[in-house]
């Protein structure tokens, strides 16, 4: 079946999705885990927040960045993990993730 | 400003369209007819230093001076606007694109006096300055070991904006010093560039040294990093490029430096009273820190400068930028390499407090120092 | 580039710091130490107002001279790009930029001409300038209550805005008048930032009579708000600088202040295209408002200003300062304080079709009037 | 800057950077021994084309000159920072405002030109731009079918880019030229206008035939893009505001050109250092068709334009114009009008080889064709 | 009820939530496409990001553009199959839906 | 047991997300409203839109701003219904909400 045929169905299948807010500092590195540990891509957005933390450490390129990522759920989870590890304790991020449906899951490994 | 003896020969009428009527001050400033020596790069002649000046002004004058520069109002109007909550806000990418315009004007105007100046006059205040920013450094971490009671990790992450430079502090330095004592030599600018680094370096050390091998990460970082591929880039590009290929660029760089500062000073006003917020957190230990130490670099710096032999106006600059802290490569290098440090600490005092004491009083005390020893 | 004849005589040597130093291409070009009269700032002499102007245009050529600036043609490019659809996009943050600017450089400006003028001499027009905001406020109100037809808030909101002041028309008509009629007073600028607010507390009392004791929340806004903060703020650092020390960022607020100007109005167009398209939602009596208004208020203006000695450039340029309707201030502050008034009113008549009506054929009106008047 | 034998008769040694240098439309103005020929437009004279010039500079000096200007320098500065992985980053919306500021002030630039000619000269070297654009297309289109073995649809993309223009490399090559050859023609700029838009129509056409009638979309989104929109309405501003008016925004767009495109060029560097990444992917035919392609159609452009009777200044900069490929306009057209193409190819050959390839040798190498073709 | 009365009891609603990020040339269109299927509103963010395929042709705009539309389902699925057939074969353009709620369905056809 | 140990288990749990979509003249109304309701933080985004109304008054900042605000339920709920009360009748505004997993929800007041 043609997948640009406007008649197909639409075949809507849950995949994860992770949002991680992070001071923008961490840009690089989390964008860098996100390679190593297997992601098929990402979005990120400049935001601006305010949290326990929230320190604007580098104020001069903009305050936050949201990263969204969709994947397995193994693979949002081992991103989870790592962050956790490496950032929870000193920097100032948050995680939170969700169930969404796409039309290509096996773009982002699932199938 | 700076009137200078030399340029002043040329009949207005002969007057080609000059840099200085982009300087517009300078002109207006000048009783005769002489056009613009500010953005003239003499020789270096740091060794024919100390030279009379004509009107001496007193420090209170001095002081009303530079409170009422542009820059410093917009310092004010800054602080102001955030203190009464005005939804007044500078966009996240303006900031950036002044950021990176000022420091690569820094950088360019580096390179071209350095071009203009024999390299071999360069190595020993280089070095000085280096070593300057090393002693400074430890001296910081000391005071905030024994005397403020930081931690380790949390001295070492302050101790390193200290060592470091505040290139718009140097800027506000040299600005008043040529006003009031005459030209400064074009290499400083070279010497803010070597100032950043060494103190970061030595900071991250002390703070990782339990810690394990993160160092040359970190170093990594602060070396690619956004100020230095700025700064230093700029700085290469000057010298390469040379004076008469980079005077093309200059009415961007040179002619509106001083309108960008001022608007970047408008935001660095906003940014300051944010962290001003946090001065209770702080201490008051950390509160006296910040007020002292640049002092007692800054009067360290004038005596060194002088030492080696720079003019009056030279020491004074040199002593500001010994007094001044980092707020923008530091901060970004110590929260990557040294993150258990409590960033309130070290952002609160460098940019809340170090920043606009040395801008209304501290760069007033290192001219006064400066023009005492010189005469 | 307008030649004037009366200040061309200075020597050298008694010249203030002007505004010309910062086209430096202009004074270099000269043979002789001729100034360049367009940005200089002659201490306040409006009593000796009416005076001959050497070679008097038609009201045809000032349109088509008015039409064809830079600026104007700016705007309709603007308008054509949006009409066309085209991916044409000034990004929001360089639109926020250009606005601070623009507001903290007409500050600068008549700071400057404050501290160069008797202060004195201040009392009467600005307190002359207030009264006619207010009376235009409640002139419009009147008119849009029953001849428009709108409701109390709705008329309210929309009074607000034409008794207010736009920035950028006050800048077109006084860069016209200057080239026509000769030089304008420095402290018309002080009356923009004193033209601004009255009508907004105005408006905002008349609309919320019924509601409740938001007036002062409301005004709290205004007065701590962007415009007000870098308007005012300018305007006191251009004060407390003084003419010399500001000629330092001269190059930046005064030299680039035409360009920037140009480009923010090719972004005005293109808001202008869009405000627009809701034309026919607002009513056919609106948009005759929205063309009648300017011309009352305008004329009344350039009366009241030749009325207390302005001559007849800065009487032009006060008409045109109460013909045109604010669109950065008010409807930021109307929209919070009576956000029942429905915005396409307000925004289609202000934006939409007065500030391109002035642009283009009120400006001249009142150019005429002033002259006839002068005569 | 670039001493002209004719005007200045100081010797180039004796000469210091000047900001007059920067702001020179004034001083075009002046009747007397005005210096800095490089933004004076004569008026336009192609006839009279060949002429003699003071000091010939070798090949090897040139290629140095002019890989030692600013802009080429924080190009490679840009690059670097990028293979350094340097968190340098250039905010987007800084980038558009840079081209927008870039285009608007080259179609000006071209306006004024224009508008300082006679129109009758225009019509012979617009119609043979066109030609010219069109067989560079078809050749380049040759080449890649047969020789790189593109297919159809990846060949008239990429074909559509070579065709095009690149405004910075025309500007880059009109700045040496003038340096080295002379004063070159105002209605240059009139010429990228007309040189942008007659590959990419071509081009689309070539991948579209066996498609269907997408063409016409594509061209509308094609004319009334961001690009045209710009460097057209910026040159019809020129055109109907004449040279008078348009000197009041001067100081913006003439005087800030050379700076911001070094701005520019940093981004661009980093841009064109992402793009060499995907080199591998490309292909070797391809990367050779990158190099050869320019100096192929640049020659071309070297002798239509001394064929038509252009100065050598001139017809160095054409013949750069035509060997120069898109990367702003093309790349926006071609991924709208042919989906199916491969970016890659045509990002990576424009951008990432093309284009610095220009801007270090081929630039050089076409001032050398029209030199010789001159003598 | 008056809904503005701050004790009135809050009904969330589900509706569709559909974000689309794509790269930014596409913006107008989509947009177009949008406005044709009949969503009554929409949210675009500037974004940045890497994927499968990810050109950055227009680098000088920015590089993504993040859509959010809220609608009735089978609103969403008409504009997830107008982009599928438009878009998906050549263009780089990912697709995700989710259920939110909502205070007001009928603001965006919904019930 | 260490958070930031690698292999320690990830307790995804469920918290109320809310998304604020407004004209940006309410930008500092509504984090006003959220400091006062006790939420922990929130992030915020700039963002462009077109709905019922769409005033864009004040464009010369940018059009709307996005709110995303993590919190209890009950504080989401306080959220909702003081911007209902205070801005649905005349302003620009839409609010949707939704579920989403988090791994320190007491960070957040829930736990
Ligand atoms: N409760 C929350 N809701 C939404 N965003 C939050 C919340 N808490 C924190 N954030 C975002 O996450 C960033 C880091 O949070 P923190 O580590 O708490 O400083 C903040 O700057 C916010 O942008
Ligand atoms: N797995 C993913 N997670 C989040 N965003 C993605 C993902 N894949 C693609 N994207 C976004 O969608 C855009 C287009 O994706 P693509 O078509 O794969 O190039 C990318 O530039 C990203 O912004
Ligand atoms: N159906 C929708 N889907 C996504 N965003 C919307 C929708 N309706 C409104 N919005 C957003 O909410 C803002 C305010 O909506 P409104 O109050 O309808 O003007 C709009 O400018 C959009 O950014
Ligand atoms: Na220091
Ligand atoms: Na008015
Ligand atoms: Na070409």
């Amino acid at each position: 079946m043609n997948p640009t045929d406007p008649n197909a169905p639409l075949n809507w299948r849950p995949v994860r999705h992770l949002t991680i807010i992070a001071e923008r500092l961490l840009k690089d590195r989390i964008l860098n885990h996100l390679d190593k540990l297997g992601v098929s891509g990402y979005t990120v957005i400049e935001s601006e927040g305010r949290g326990d933390r929230s320190f604007v450490v580098d104020e001069w390129q903009g305050d936050n960045i949201e990263i969204q990522v969709i994947a397995r759920r193994e693979v949002i989870d081992a991103v989870a993990r790592k962050l956790r590890e490496r950032y929870f304790a000193h920097h100032s991020i948050i995680l939170y993730a969700q169930d969404v449906d796409v039309l290509r899951p096996e773009k982002y490994g699932a199938q | 400003m700076n009137p200078d003896p030399q340029t002043g020969k040329l009949a207005a009428s002969r007057r080609l369209p000059q840099a200085g009527d982009l300087a517009p001050h300078a002109s207006a400033l000048a009783p005769a007819p002489s056009p613009q020596p500010r953005f003239c790069f003499p020789p270096f002649r740091y060794r024919h230093a100390t030279r009379p000046f004509a009107k001496p002004m007193f420090s209170a004058d001095l002081l009303a001076a530079n409170l009422l520069s542009p820059m410093v109002l917009a310092f004010a109007l800054g602080m102001v606007a955030m203190s009464l909550r005005s939804d007044l806000e500078i966009p996240a990418s303006m900031h950036s694109a002044m950021s990176i315009f000022l420091l690569l004007a820094i950088g360019l105007k580096g390179g071209k006096a350095i071009a203009l100046s024999d390299p071999s006059t360069l190595v020993i205040p280089i070095l000085v300055t280096i070593a300057a920013g090393i002693v400074v450094t430890l001296l910081a971490y000391a005071a905030l070991r024994r005397l403020v009671g930081l931690s380790t990790v949390d001295a070492a992450a302050v101790a390193a904006h200290y060592g470091s430079v505040s290139a718009v502090t140097f800027i506000a330095a040299r600005d008043v010093a040529e006003r009031v004592l005459g030209p400064t030599e074009g290499l400083l600018v070279a010497l803010v560039v070597a100032l950043e680094i060494p103190a970061i370096v030595v900071g991250l050390w002390l703070g990782q040294r339990k810690g394990g091998g993160r160092l040359w990460v970190s170093l990594r970082e602060v070396l690619t990093g956004r100020t230095m591929m700025l700064l230093g880039g700029g700085l290469l590009i000057g010298v390469l490029a040379g004076p008469e290929r980079a005077a093309r660029v200059e009415p961007l760089f040179v002619g509106l430096f001083d309108g960008v500062l001022m608007l970047f000073l408008l935001d660095l006003g906003m940014a300051a009273a944010r962290r001003l917020r946090d001065v209770r957190r702080v201490g008051v230990r950390l509160v006296a820190f910040a007020m002292l130490m640049p002092v007692v670099a800054g009067t360290l710096g004038v005596f060194v400068a002088h030492g080696i032999g720079f003019s009056a106006a030279s020491s004074a600059v040199f002593g500001a930028m010994l007094a001044s802290a980092s707020y923008i490569a530091a901060p970004a290098a110590v929260r990557l390499g040294l993150p258990e440090a409590n960033p309130s600490l070290y952002l609160t005092a460098a940019l809340g407090m170090t920043f606009p004491f040395n801008l209304a009083i501290g760069i007033p005390i290192y001219l006064a120092a400066a023009r005492w020893l010189a005469s």
